[in-house]
């Protein structure tokens, strides 16, 4: 039973990693701040979500995993509230160029 | 080379770079940065030496606790206290004027 | 294992390293902040990697946390005019010399021992007797109980030193409904977080320290949004609340050499419940003082 | 013990009242001074029949606990710091140029007296950390109390303050990872001659230095001690050097091995003269007065330095006691001085030193309390500085291979005699004396020359003075 969930978390724990990278390298590459929000918030959420369910399988533990799915939780409000403030600030931020990225 | 000495040696140079970044900067926050830097590197030299044996040295920790709040709190006065100073000087400036 | 273990240490350290570099040399302010930033929040998972839980909470809450904003806020009142230093020959200079003197160190402290120190061991077997289980908060409020006392003076130090300061006003933006929503959300939790992990303190990483930082992060988003009323130091309650951890931890202090068990030595029967005491006090002290020390200005300080 | 426990606690306790009540503010915390000051005389008096006491705090056993140690030594330095605190204090209430009743000053003042009094007391590395940061913040402080225009030395202060201590950390780090230990005698007993703790020793010295201001890292502190109102400046100049350099004395000639100390010896002889001219040199240059008298700090200290540094290169115990001899008695003189000089500098309204030309006739009282003090930092006989000096000086005379040195002392002395008549001279040339004097506080003045007195009476005390610290401070 143990060996089965630990076959089953692989998947799950290589595709969050998968979308890390991918969030990542979207930071990195995007043009735009809205298209790097959006590669990053992705990133936090199933990347990080799909390591909480490889994560839980692995431990085998209801009390970790439920710890760590409140924690994604947390991540991902957090994810979506930063990721509003910064397209909002960003929108109405007086059309300047500014390498320095404002203040 | 060990763990312990990998860390200890980054913490060595961490505390190098923090003192060459203070010596090359003017600006209030950058040398403050620069003074955290430095910080950082000591503690992590401390914790290091303090991860050698089979479980962690439970006093080095505890002093590396102590280190963090004294250099928040000093960091925090030394910051606002550049603020003000600023803040001081424009005003002087604009008497002038 | 060990070349997993390797290879994630080896990243760690490049990462340090990259970011350390990043804040130091970054030509804009800005970033050199947000780098710090970064560089504190790796830091938090050093700790964690050397076994030290309880200094990752204290750098993620204290080191990145709070300095981030601390950062932040000096960055809106002191201009990013600055650059590196003039003379073009002289970062390569001295990156010659700081190379040289690294050498010389690592040489120098490349022997130390392997093994616990004789005062870790010492401690470590003197826990049972502390009133406490976790041999960090032993440590902080027993076998180095002056330090710590000393310590949260310090804190208090740095707000009276503030006091002193005409501050620029510190005012912000009204807050968008979202942040608020959130704010309301989040403040309550860094709350309770904080509360949980002082009484976690007693037998797993975790106290005082952390959880006054956790409050005063809380306390203070709040105040960036508008929500936090006002704590001004002319009011009678706000000053006993910063006041009361040094006080007490003094007034415990001269108790216990007055009734002869010497400075600081706590009875054993008590010792447990004057530590939580001493504990809850500075707890309350720490967290007021940290967001005052972040967040206020001279109209809120200087009465 | 339990009375020096009584005088570390009493000013903190105070301290925390006032900010709390904010009524009788000045009155509470002279008051505990003076009462310090009684419990600080007392434990002197307990230690002349039990010379060395020891406390572990927390009733741990030693490589745990923190320890504070008491020798006649240090009771005359927690007696000094009181005294000076209270003198201080007391010209702060009652001079019209002091700070005010209610302000800051009085909690700040306090806790940097418990802060001195703890660091004379702990034998602990790590602990003598905490106190360096708590002298450093509450330092600075009081440097911004004189306001605005004292923030950017504030700054430069805090900041290379800062890095000192980091300095010093890292070397107390690399110490315990070696040894294991944080106590001072624990250390001295373990310690070896090896790179490591060369290493952690030349750290921990350059951030010592650093925060002694000792020549050459001392630039900070003319800024930092002209820009403070003057009852700061007094207790800056006075005790505050004074602690990082108590701390470098102790882990040197305790821990440092013998070929280490004595390379370190020779350095510290070497800019301890430099600091002596440099110092002097400064001094008559500065056309302000209060920069003046921080140079002349600057100058001071070079004595203390040669001392040390000395003391390191023959290891020789005794000179010991003419370091704290030294220390105290220019911590006396330079009270007078500076006070004498803020004074003058409030009541003429200039900081230029061309101001007190005329002096001698309008306040006369403080020029003289300049000039008492001035001689005291000269070293005429027989005030404190002329004791320290010539404890100095006989083993230098003994042998001519130490002669250099002596020369050395000699100039620095006719270069500190010159500062101080630049001063005096000026006070008494009665070329173009204002018409209309200005107000003048008498009481103000008689005040800076108490501890000018103090520092001449000493003379009268000195066979046992020089037995208390002669027992005190060979540990």
């Amino acid at each position: 039973m143990i060996e089965f969930t630990a076959i089953l978390a692989w998947p799950f724990l290589l595709a969050g990693a998968f979308f890390f990278i991918a969030g990542t390298l979207g930071v990195l590459r995007f043009p735009d701040i809205y298209s790097r929000l959006h590669a990053v918030t992705k990133a936090d959420t199933l990347g990080l979500g799909l390591t909480v369910i490889g994560l839980g399988l692995l431990s085998g533990s209801l009390r970790t995993t439920l710890l760590m799915i409140l924690v994604w939780l947390l991540v991902m409000a957090s994810g979506a509230t930063a990721c509003q403030l910064l397209a909002r600030y960003e929108r109405e931020r007086p059309q300047v160029e500014d390498e320095n990225g404002g203040r | 080379m060990t763990e312990f000495q990998l860390f200890l040696g980054l913490g060595l140079l961490l505390f190098l770079l923090g003192v060459h970044g203070l010596v090359l900067s003017e600006h209030t926050i950058r040398r403050l940065i620069a003074i955290n830097v430095s910080g950082g590197g000591v503690f992590l030299v401390m914790v290091s030496l303090a991860s050698r044996g089979d479980s962690v040295d439970p006093v080095m920790q505890a002093l590396v606790v102590t280190g963090l709040v004294v250099a928040v709190s000093a960091t925090a006065f030394a910051l606002r206290l550049g603020s003000a100073l600023t803040r001081a000087e424009s005003s002087d400036r604009e008497g002038d004027h | 294992m060990a070349v997993v273990d390797w290879v994630y240490d080896g990243l760690l350290a490049l990462l340090v390293l990259g970011l350390a570099a990043g804040a130091l040399y970054s030509l804009s302010l800005y970033r050199a902040v947000v780098f710090y930033i970064a560089l504190g929040l790796v830091l938090a998972l050093v700790w964690a990697r050397l076994g030290a839980p309880d200094l990752a909470l204290a750098e993620a809450a204290i080191g990145a946390g709070l300095t981030g904003v601390l950062l932040l806020s000096a960055l809106k009142h002191q201009p990013n005019k600055a650059r590196l230093m003039g003379w073009p020959w002289l970062p390569g200079l001295t990156g010659i010399a700081i190379l040289l003197l690294l050498i010389m160190m690592v040489k120098a402290v490349w022997g130390l021992p392997q093994g616990m120190a004789a005062v870790g061991q010492a401690a470590l077997l003197a826990v049972p007797e502390s009133g406490v289980e976790h041999p960090v908060t032993a440590v902080l409020l027993n076998f180095r109980a002056w330090d710590t006392l000393l310590e949260v003076l310090v804190v208090l130090l740095a707000l009276l030193a503030l006091r002193q300061l005409t501050l620029p006003d510190e005012t912000f933006p009204d807050a968008w409904p979202l942040l608020l929503a959130w704010s309301r959300l989040l403040a309550p939790l860094s709350l309770l977080l904080g509360i949980y992990l002082l009484w976690r303190g007693a037998d797993a990483p975790g106290g005082a320290f952390q959880s006054g930082a956790l409050i005063a992060a809380g306390l203070l988003m709040l105040r960036l949004v508008g929500l936090s009323p006002a704590l001004p130091w002319s009011r009678f309650g706000v000053r006993l609340s910063i006041l009361i951890g040094p006080t007490i931890f003094l007034l415990a202090a001269m108790a216990t050499a007055s009734l002869g068990a010497g400075w600081l030595a706590f009875p054993p029967d008590w010792s447990k419940a004057l530590i939580l005491l001493i504990e809850v006090a500075a707890t309350t002290s720490i967290a007021i003082s940290l967001a005052l020390l972040v967040g206020s200005d001279s109209r809120e300080l200087n009465q | 013990m339990n009375w020096a426990l009584l005088s570390l606690a009493l000013p903190l306790l105070s301290a925390f009242w006032v900010l709390l009540v904010r009524r009788a503010v000045s009155e509470t915390i002279l008051f505990a001074t003076l009462v310090s000051l009684t419990a600080a005389l007392a434990a002197f008096y307990q230690v002349q029949s039990d010379p060395v006491q020891t406390l572990l705090l927390g009733d741990w056993t030693l490589p745990l606990a923190i320890r504070f140690e008491l020798t006649s030594l240090n009771a005359l330095l927690m007696v000094l710091t009181a005294t000076i605190h209270f003198l201080v204090g007391l010209y702060n209430r009652f001079s019209r140029h002091g700070s005010g009743r209610y302000s800051d000053y009085w909690p700040l003042s306090a806790v940097l007296h418990s802060a001195l009094v703890a660091l004379w007391l702990s034998r602990d590395l790590f602990n003598w950390y905490v106190t360096l940061e708590l002298l450093t913040l509450v330092a600075v402080a009081l440097v911004t109390l004189s306001g605005p225009k004292a923030y950017r030395a504030a700054l430069g202060y805090l900041v290379l303050s800062l890095i000192a201590s980091l300095f010093y950390l890292l070397g107390v780090a690399l110490l315990y990872g070696e040894y294991g230990v944080l106590d001072l005698d624990r250390l001295s007993a373990l310690a070896v001659d090896s790179a490591n703790t060369r290493l952690a020793l030349l750290l921990m010295v350059l951030g010592l230095m650093l925060k002694a201001a000792l020549w050459p890292l001392y630039l900070w502190l003319p800024d930092a001690h002209a820009n403070a109102p003057t009852a700061v400046s007094a207790l800056l100049s006075a005790l505050v050097v004074k602690g990082p350099l108590f701390i470098l004395w102790l882990t040197l000639t305790q821990i440092a091995p013998v070929e280490f100390a004595q390379q370190l010896g020779l350095i510290f002889a070497l800019f301890g003269s430099v600091a002596l001219l440099s110092g002097a040199w400064s001094a008559l240059r500065t056309p302000y007065l209060k920069t003046l008298v921080a140079y002349s700090t600057v100058a001071q200290l070079g004595y203390a330095l040669i001392t040390l540094g000395l003391l390191l290169r023959w290891q020789t115990p005794e000179l010991a006691t003419a370091l704290w001899l030294f220390v105290i008695a220019h911590a006396l003189a330079k009270v007078s001085a500076f006070l004498a000089a803020g004074e003058m500098q409030a009541t003429f309204g200039s900081k230029e030193l061309i101001a007190v030309r005329g002096a001698s006739q309008s306040m006369p009282l403080a020029m003289f309390a300049f000039a008492v003090a001035g001689g005291s930092l000269i070293g005429l006989p027989p005030s404190g500085g002329f004791l320290a000096k010539w404890i100095l000086l006989q083993p230098l005379f003994a042998e001519p291979a130490h002669w250099p040195w002596a020369l050395a002392i000699l100039l620095g002395t006719l270069a500190s005699a010159a500062y101080v008549f630049r001063v005096v001279a000026l006070a008494f040339d009665r070329y173009d004396v204002e018409t209309e004097l200005p107000q003048t506080d008498a009481l103000a003045q008689w005040l800076s020359l108490l501890p000018a007195l103090v520092v001449w009476g000493l003379a009268l005390i000195s066979q046992p003075l020089m037995l208390w610290l002669s027992t005190g401070a060979n540990p």
